[in-house]
């Protein structure tokens, strides 16, 4: 297989089994977590605007008070590489394109020169919160293989992307289809690892909103 | 400077500054430092000139001789140029006078009067399905031609997408079984100039470096002369910039368009095609396909017909994806299922509840 | 000569592609019958299954590198006719016409210089008896014919002197081994020199001239197209909004205009300085060709050149027709869906039909399995009572059609009421007056390529108004070159069928295609050299080629076969071929080598 | 695999639910819980990250309720449960856990640990591994009434105690009456100044109440070791007291965990809404104070700090009624570092100050709340629950500070006019 | 119709004066400093240098803007061979823009030349003593 024909493959094959685990897995696991359901709470409920599902999970974004001073690396390198990967992912041009391909939708892109930018610092915060990871006790003790290997998943296509766009290391086309292959990868496992807390992240906080929200405590 | 060749130059009316600004000129469109020019006006220069202009065998296969249309647009050095003073092009199917088995008696003429010496240029893939049966000229097989030739040949020649990489013959099905010169021949030099068509001036500029310093030019993995094909045509194309800050052509007839801004969402291959399009332009310094407004298809990149579709930009996917639909329901069924039967443990678990009495806080 | 001889000449050079042709001569050296067989194929209709409809005119341009564009644009339209079919209010915008029209022209234009200085003229033109010329004396007839500025006794004693080296170092290249000095040629020293001289201004002339090609596709040979107008969006800023710098956006802005304008011009003044002067000057020395090469007088012309949509039939400049039995007075009319008019047979052709291989089928119905049942390479000839070659053999109501430059001049020529052709029947009353010949020396090799010269310069003065519109166009303010609408093809009825017509320099030329669901299902091309190169259909009628080599060709030396190659390449073939002459009896007789 | 294990596991695969399933899956393993937990921030130990006490419950989850977790168990990547494992865990689901909720007020992805721990303390109390403290507390409460032990005729002799020295009759068993107050054991044995604070405080209000002879105890341990089963027992007698007296509202008492066992969880016990509503007396106070019910006088003078109860105020939304209720009666009130919603645990929550091997740890963890007091340097600590005051007076013993800790209902009633003249007059 | 009778098209309104949206790619200014590196080798040792104008990813833009930068000096030279070279010395002394045409007109490469004078312009001493040979011819015709 010659270089072309690896990406036209992980264009065309590659993508539609990585779409199809990827699609295939969310609504599955969606399915299995969600169906489980819960009980009606039959405690009389105290209303107090801004407590609920729906608040929280845009205020779970915002670090609580005295956290960040806590826990700095986490919270400025998990928000830069978090916002970073969003840049990277759903500005950069390309991207958009794919976006537009697979759902009709649309909209403006950055300069790429910018996004560059972004990739690498995004880059710079993945690996000091790897560096983090490594050297915290908590996190030590908590890491298991998904941890490192989620890691690598996440890393990988922003590495071979830069690396693809900066021309470094392998020509464009082979480093192009290792971009690709790489954020295949990241579908086909995304739902089957920790990564698929991109997805239950809200659930996640929506059940504290309500649970709390129905005590009538905003958290 | 001196030496025959420049001798022989200034007698056909070249004087020495005509000669060092071709060097510089030739340097800049190789992608050499500019102190190159020189080096090679010197190197040019000293070469001892040819008591016999070197033979050339020109060999068309499953082609369509848009590879020999294009020579003939070659500005500099012309084909003419060439033909006249350069190179003795003892066989071309598309140029030459003679017919039939005039023709073939000139090929074996210089194939045996040059043995060891010529340049074999191929143009066009090679069936090998049919035995061959697929392309034959004078009866022959294309095939077994290509072997003959090849045997006396001092290098080939690879002219072209599909005589360099099976080009549109190869292409998904692959009806005749088409192959390229380097899947037959393993034991001679070759130089892949693919492109569909390559332009003029590589193809006369390779000739030109082989003629010159007796060797193959420094090549890329897939056989490609670096100096042409080691950079992207998106590298050096005067739209980039507009690439980097995010500005496309949407359509064809859009004010992107109309301002020459970036074709890649027109589906340009340019990011992956390694070719000097963007550098050189085509017919004489006019154009090329992206100037023009079209992206370009890749054509010198191995199996660029079936690279997903012309329109399609690199990012998005070179087949609409089939099993999205099916995954999507198989895995809403496959989590309904899961969803009955996490349901139905977790009432039975519900069912089987016996009540905790203090007697059960102790084990 | 004297025997019957059986000859075979394999490759025929100077053309496009590979062409064999078997034919047969009697004891006196004179063709009995001839054989043309296609001896390449690449299976493109059967690449192009499946893919997207938008990409196939790529796929297609490359059936030719010759004609280079008409493939791509007759593919082009195959897909917007059948837009256009199932949504009537699908159009391309003018200036897209316009652009194609002045692409076509100039390829007409650029192609038939090139084939006549570069393929054909060494069938007429002896390079070594140039030799003998004297400069001045050239120089005095090349005055005589035409006012082109280089004509002085100084540059031809140069181009002399450059053949002169060039013959002196032994070293004949592309010359070599050809049949200088044989009798058929009949040019005098200095009309040879003249013409050995053009033949290198031709070549310098045509770099020039395609720059107009690559302006509006990028490059030449295969510049590009887009279905639904043209991809070249027109640029025209000033410098003060310009946001590109020194340059405007794409290459068609007022440099690339006036590049194409140069062009237009470059071309007018070539051919009427130098290509018409030529055909007349050399035509004059080859009057009997006025006789040989009938193919029997079936002329057919998809016509072009839409001034207002391909869809309007009326404002095309080349008519369409077919012309019966070389009766000019009647034109008849085309219909493209009728299953009994346009159909290809395949009963000499290495092809396979589900339904039996006698039968004719329709190219909406085409069908292309390749089944070859030739010899086994390598082989001496074909058997040309079975299948011989790998094209089909198109027929029009049944009845083999020559297609080309003759058969668009003779529809131009009987349909002097509309005042673009005066100038066309002019041309030809003026030729065959200048060259007093009869009328019916058109239905020849000679009529053939004199049609050819006169049709360049009827193209050729022509490219200029389309210009002229185009620019007027741009004035009031009109720069849409491209309809975006229906561009995904998510967006087409499901089953779609249409036809791309073209008059490609060589012919009517036809794809047809049928899409379902947004992709290919069948694509047939029905090529102009397939009307004229194909073999013999079901009822045994020869194609064009061989009608022509079987119409009063003798052969002063089998072993030189001048006569052969100037018949065939008045065609101007766009194939490999090879020819089989064969005693009519069907016994083998001696082979020679034709050496 | 033993017969209460089976029942553990049966009882978890019960109260796994959705909120339960997300939670897992969105956890990244960051580490943010452990800087809110103050048994990590003060031993340092990483086995103290909250999410980590729950991580048999996970496995547990995956190998019942995902495919590729059943997969794993089949093909033995995935362990089982097992009672040794569950025996060790003890120690973190209880003792160094008193569903304070500090984690779940910081988790990034909105995991409500706390939540996930009670579920856990049903199927580890269910297979037989709550801690010795808190099943002798569940023990006394089912079968004495209280689990400090007291009865009803310690109650009569506190009332008939206030009755003397206030001059104020405790009403018993009051039909009709607006209030029912409840009580903590701790209260009627360590603190019976606050029932006399509600005789004071419910008069000057012109409130009825009543406490009712059957459900005076407020404390519901079954809540705190985590069993429905046990907490429906207690709770349906304060429900059948409450509806027996047809009263309007069941106060509970400056105890947390009484409040959310009631307030919140009370209903879903028992599977059913109550006729009556139910509120802190915070809650009560904040509510009079509003309506001009409550009239102080005077000031306390010395440095006065808060301690938020956290199912008070962190899992009980209530945070301003008892600063607006000690700006009432208090010039030189200060806050702590955190104090409010993000107030730390007395470390004595949840049933952990009932284990007594659990003593060492809460003392380490105590260290918090000095370093927070430490801040301030307050006179004396105003709390609104009988636990945390136990607990922090226990710390602040064992730290050696002199920081008196008072009730705030007791301390708003010392400002309240003495009515006895008034009504005797 | 004459091309100058084609009216100016605004296809787009100009928005503002950005940089981006006038082509520059930014590359230019850089180069600047490069040549004064490249202008104080030349002094400091004599050597000479060029930059090739055409290998750098420079916008039309970007040209204008460095040509109108550099400006134009004293000294302008054109060549007349196969097809016309300007060489034309900036307002800095030492640095020449140089561009070469084809014979159809287009750019075919384009320098930036640090030098005291162009190789190209310089006459080669073998021309030179054929122009010798020329003179002393000239010399014996007129005795």
């Amino acid at each position: 297989m010659n270089d072309m024909q690896f990406l036209t493959w992980v264009r065309g094959t590659g993508l539609d089994i990585a779409v199809s685990i990827f699609v295939l897995g969310v609504l599955w696991r969606l399915f299995e977590i969600y169906s489980l359901g819960r009980k009606a709470d039959l405690a009389a409920p105290r209303d107090t605007p801004g407590a609920s599902g729906w608040h929280t999970i845009f205020r779970r974004s915002i670090p609580p008070q005295g956290m960040v001073k806590k826990s700095p690396v986490s919270y400025i390198g998990g928000y830069t590489f978090h916002i970073g990967l969003a840049i990277v992912v759903f500005l950069f041009a390309p991207h958009i394109l794919l976006i537009k391909n697979l759902t009709g939708l649309s909209w403006p892109a950055l300069p790429s020169q910018f996004i560059d930018l972004v990739t690498v610092v995004t880059m710079a915060a993945m690996v000091v919160v790897l560096a983090d990871r490594i050297n915290k006790p908590v996190k030590r003790y908590l890491s298991t293989f998904g941890d490192w290997f989620t890691w690598t998943l996440t890393f990988l296509p922003l590495l071979t992307g830069w690396l693809a766009v900066q021309h470094l290391l392998l020509p464009y086309t082979v480093m192009l289809a290792l971009h690709i292959l790489s954020v295949e990868l990241l579908l086909i496992f995304l739902p089957f690892t920790k990564l698929f807390h991109a997805f239950t992240v809200f659930g996640s906080r929506w059940y504290l909103g309500k649970i709390n929200g129905h005590k009538g405590v905003a958290v | 400077m001196q030496g025959p060749l420049i001798d022989t130059l200034a007698r056909q009316g070249v004087t020495r500054r005509t000669f060092m600004k071709y060097c510089a000129t030739l340097a800049s469109m190789m992608a050499l430092p500019p102190a190159a020019g020189r080096a090679m006006a010197e190197a040019m220069a000293a070469a001892p000139a040819a008591a016999r202009r070197p033979s050339v065998i020109w060999l068309p296969f499953q082609e369509c001789t848009g590879c020999t249309e294009s020579i003939t647009r070659s500005h500099s050095p012309s084909i003419e140029g060439l033909i006249f003073d350069a190179i003795s092009l003892d066989y071309q199917e598309t140029l030459m006078a003679a017919a039939g088995h005039q023709a073939e008696e000139a090929l074996h003429t210089a194939m045996r009067e040059n043995a060891g010496k010529y340049l074999l240029v191929i143009d066009g893939s090679i069936p090998l399905g049919l035995d061959g049966a697929y392309s034959c000229i004078a009866g022959k097989s294309n095939l077994e031609a290509l072997k003959e030739a090849a045997q006396g040949a001092a290098a080939i020649v690879a002219m072209g997408s599909c005589a360099a990489f099976g080009g549109i013959p190869k292409a998904n099905p692959n009806p005749t079984g088409a192959v390229s010169v380097s899947d037959i021949i393993k034991d001679k030099p070759i130089i892949n100039i693919p492109g569909c068509p390559p332009i003029p001036v590589v193809m006369t500029g390779v000739l030109a470096h082989f003629l010159t310093f007796g060797s193959l030019p420094e090549l890329d993995s897939k056989g490609r002369p670096k100096a042409f094909y080691g950079e992207t045509i998106h590298d050096r194309c005067y739209r980039r910039p507009f690439y980097d800050q995010g500005k496309f052509a949407h359509t064809f007839d859009d004010e992107g368009a109309r301002n020459g801004w970036c074709l890649f969402e027109l589906g340009c291959k340019g990011p992956v095609t390694h070719n000097a399009c963007a550098t050189v332009k085509w017919n004489g310094g006019t154009s090329w396909p992206v100037e023009s407004g079209h992206g370009c298809l890749g054509c010198s990149e191995p199996d660029f017909w079936d690279g997903g579709g012309f329109y399609k930009a690199l990012s998005m996917p070179a087949d609409p994806l089939k099993m999205g639909a099916a995954a999507a329901v198989v895995g809403a069924a496959a989590g309904v299922a899961l969803s009955f039967a996490n349901r139905g443990k977790k009432s039975a678990a519900k069912s089987a509840h016996e009540t905790t009495t203090l007697a059960d806080l102790e084990k | 000569m004297s025997t019957a001889q059986r000859i075979v000449v394999d490759p025929i050079t100077r053309i496009e592609g590979h062409l064999r042709i078997e034919a047969e001569t009697d004891a006196s050296g004179k063709i009995t019958s001839a054989y043309s067989a296609g001896t390449m194929v690449r299976g493109i209709e059967i690449i192009l299954r499946g893919r997207d409809p938008r990409d196939a005119w790529a796929f297609a341009q490359r059936i030719c590198g010759v004609c280079t564009l008409v493939h791509g644009l007759a593919s082009v339209r195959s897909v917007e006719d059948a837009l256009h079919r199932s949504i009537p209010s699908y159009s391309i915008p003018q200036n897209a016409e316009l652009i194609r029209n002045l692409m076509i022209a100039a390829q007409y234009v650029h192609d038939h210089v090139m084939h006549f200085y570069h393929l054909h003229a060494l069938d007429w033109v002896d390079v070594v008896s140039a030799l003998k010329a004297d400069p001045k004396a050239t120089s005095a007839l090349a005055q005589s014919i035409s006012s082109y500025p280089k004509s002085s006794p100084g540059y031809f004693a140069e181009v002399q002197k450059k053949v002169q080296t060039f013959v002196e170092q032994g070293q004949l290249g592309i010359f070599a081994n050809a049949y200088w000095g044989h009798p058929a040629y009949k040019l005098p020293p200095e009309a040879n020199l003249m013409a050995v001289a053009h033949y290198l201004e031709a070549l310098a002339w045509q770099r020039d001239v395609v720059k107009l090609h690559a302006i509006f596709g990028g490059k030449n040979p295969h510049p590009n197209f887009v279905v639904g107008g043209v991809p070249s969006a027109i640029s025209v800023h000033t410098a003060a909004e310009n946001k590109v710098g020194g340059q405007s956006g794409t290459a068609v802005n007022m440099v690339g205009l006036q590049t194409v304008q140069n062009v237009i011009k470059q071309m007018r003044d070539f051919v009427d300085q130098v290509y018409v002067p030529d055909t007349l000057a050399i035509a004059s020395f080859y009057k009997e060709w006025g006789g040989i090469g009938d193919t029997g007088g079936n002329f057919l012309s998809f016509g072009d050149m839409p001034m207002k949509s391909f869809w309007d039939t009326d404002s095309y400049l080349i008519p369409r027709g077919v012309i019966l039995d070389k009766d000019i007075s009647k034109i008849h009319p085309i219909d493209l869906d009728a299953d009994n008019e346009i159909q290809e047979f395949i009963n000499h052709s290495w092809y396979k039909y589900s339904q039996g291989d006698d039968q004719g089928l329709h190219p909406f119905k085409g069908e292309t399995e390749l089944n070859y049942t030739g010899p086994k390479p390598p082989y001496e000839h074909l058997d040309v009572e079975q299948k011989y070659s790998w094209l089909k053999s198109p027929r029009w109501q049944g009845k083999s059609m020559e297609v080309g430059p003759l058969a668009r001049v003779l529809l131009m020529y009987a349909n002097t009421e509309c005042g673009a052709h005066r100038q066309t029947k002019e041309l030809v009353d003026y030729t065959l007056q200048t060259l007093d010949v009869p009328v019916t020396a058109l239905f020849s090799t000679l009529g053939r390529t004199a049609a050819r010269t006169l049709e360049s310069k009827v193209l050729a003065d022509s490219m200029q108004g389309m210009f002229d519109q185009l620019m007027a166009n741009i004035k009031a303010g009109d720069v849409r070159t491209f309809n975006d609408q229906y561009w995904d093809p998510s967006t087409w009825p499901r089953h779609m069928h249409g036809v791309g017509l073209l008059e490609a320099p060589r012919g009517g030329l036809s794809h047809w295609i049928n899409i379902d669901d947004g992709k290919i299902s069948n694509y047939q091309a029905v090529v102009p050299s397939t009307w004229n190169a194909g073999p013999r259909d079901t009822l045994g009628q020869p194609g064009a080629y061989e009608a022509a080599l079987q119409h009063n060709h003798v052969m002063h030396d089998p072993k030189q076969p001048l006569e052969i190659l100037r018949t065939i390449h008045s065609f101007d073939p766009c194939l490999a071929c090879a020819v089989h002459v064969t005693d009519p009896d069907g016994e083998e007789l001696v082979r020679v080598k034709v050496k | 695999m033993s017969a209460s294990l089976e029942k553990g596991v049966r009882v978890l695969k019960e109260v796994i639910d959705a909120p339960i399933a997300s939670y897992f899956n969105s956890c990244v393993h960051c580490g943010l819980c452990a800087e809110a937990c103050l048994f990590y921030t003060e031993t340092g130990d990483p086995k103290y990250t909250p999410i980590h006490k729950l991580e048999p419950m996970r496995r547990l989850y995956e190998q019942e309720y995902t495919l590729l977790g059943r997969l794993g168990k089949l093909v033995g990547l995935s362990k089982p449960v097992t009672d040794d494992e569950l025996e060790a865990w003890k120690e973190l689901v209880y003792n160094s856990c008193t569903l304070c909720g500090r984690c779940s007020a910081v988790c990034p992805v909105g995991n409500d640990i706390v939540y996930m721990v009670t579920k856990f303390r049903e199927g580890m109390s269910a297979s037989g591994h709550a801690p010795e403290g808190i099943i002798g507390a569940v023990n006394r409460t089912v079968t004495i009434g209280s689990p400090m032990g007291v009865k009803l005729p310690a109650v009569k002799a506190q009332m008939k105690h206030v009755e003397e020295d206030y001059g104020i009759p405790i009403p018993l068993d009051a039909e009709g009456a607006e209030y029912m107050v409840m009580l903590s054991s701790m209260e009627i044995i360590n603190f019976p100044e606050y029932l006399a604070a509600i005789a004071k405080i419910m008069k000057q209000a012109g409130k009825t109440w009543t406490l009712c002879s059957t459900a005076f105890e407020a404390t519901n341990a079954g809540y705190q070791i985590g069993n429905s089963d046990l907490a429906r027992v207690l709770v349906m007698r304060i429900v059948d007291g409450a509806e027996k007296l047809k009263v309007k509202t069941v106060i509970s008492p400056e105890c947390g965990h009484a409040y959310s066992a009631l307030r919140w969880n009370g209903a879903n016990v028992v599977g059913r809404p109550f006729t009556f509503k139910v509120q802190h007396i915070i809650e009560v106070l904040g509510e009079f104070q509003e309506q001009g019910l409550l009239k102080t006088e005077g000031f306390e003078t010395d440095r006065l700090t808060f301690h938020d109860p956290c199912q008070l105020a962190r899992r009980g939304g209530v945070i301003k009624q008892q600063r607006n209720l000690m700006n009432m009666v208090a010039k030189n009130f200060v806050e702590m570092p955190d104090a409010g919603y993000m107030n730390w645990c007395c470390g004595g929550g949840g049933g952990a100050s009932a284990i007594e091997e659990g003593e060492e740890l809460r003392l380490e963890a105590f260290k918090k709340k000095k370093s927070q007091l430490d801040a301030v340097k307050p006179d004396r600590l105003v709390t609104a629950c009988a636990n945390c005051r136990i607990v922090l007076e226990e710390g602040l013993e064992h730290y050696q500070m002199d920081i008196p800790v008072v009730g705030l209902t007791e301390m708003i009633a010392e400002h309240i006019p003495d009515q006895t003249a008034e009504n005797g007059a | 119709m004459p091309l100058d009778a084609i009216p100016i098209v605004v296809i787009n309104p100009s928005e503002n004066s950005a940089a981006a949206d006038r082509g520059l790619s930014g590359n230019a200014p850089v180069l600047l400093r490069e040549i004064a590196q490249l202008t104080g080798r030349l002094l400091d040792s004599g050597e000479a240098s060029a930059i090739d104008l055409r290998a750098l990813p420079l916008t039309p833009a970007d040209l204008d803007w460095l040509r109108e930068t550099l400006g134009r000096g004293q000294v302008a030279a054109t060549l007349e061979a196969e097809g016309e070279s300007t060489l034309t010395e900036t307002v800095c002394p030492g640095v020449w823009w140089v561009t070469h045409h084809n014979e159809n007109g287009a750019v075919a490469s384009e320098f930036i030349e640090v030098t005291f004078v162009p190789e190209l312009l310089k006459a080669h001493p073998d021309d030179v003593r054929i122009g010798l040979e020329h003179l002393e011819l000239l010399i014996s015709d007129l005795s």
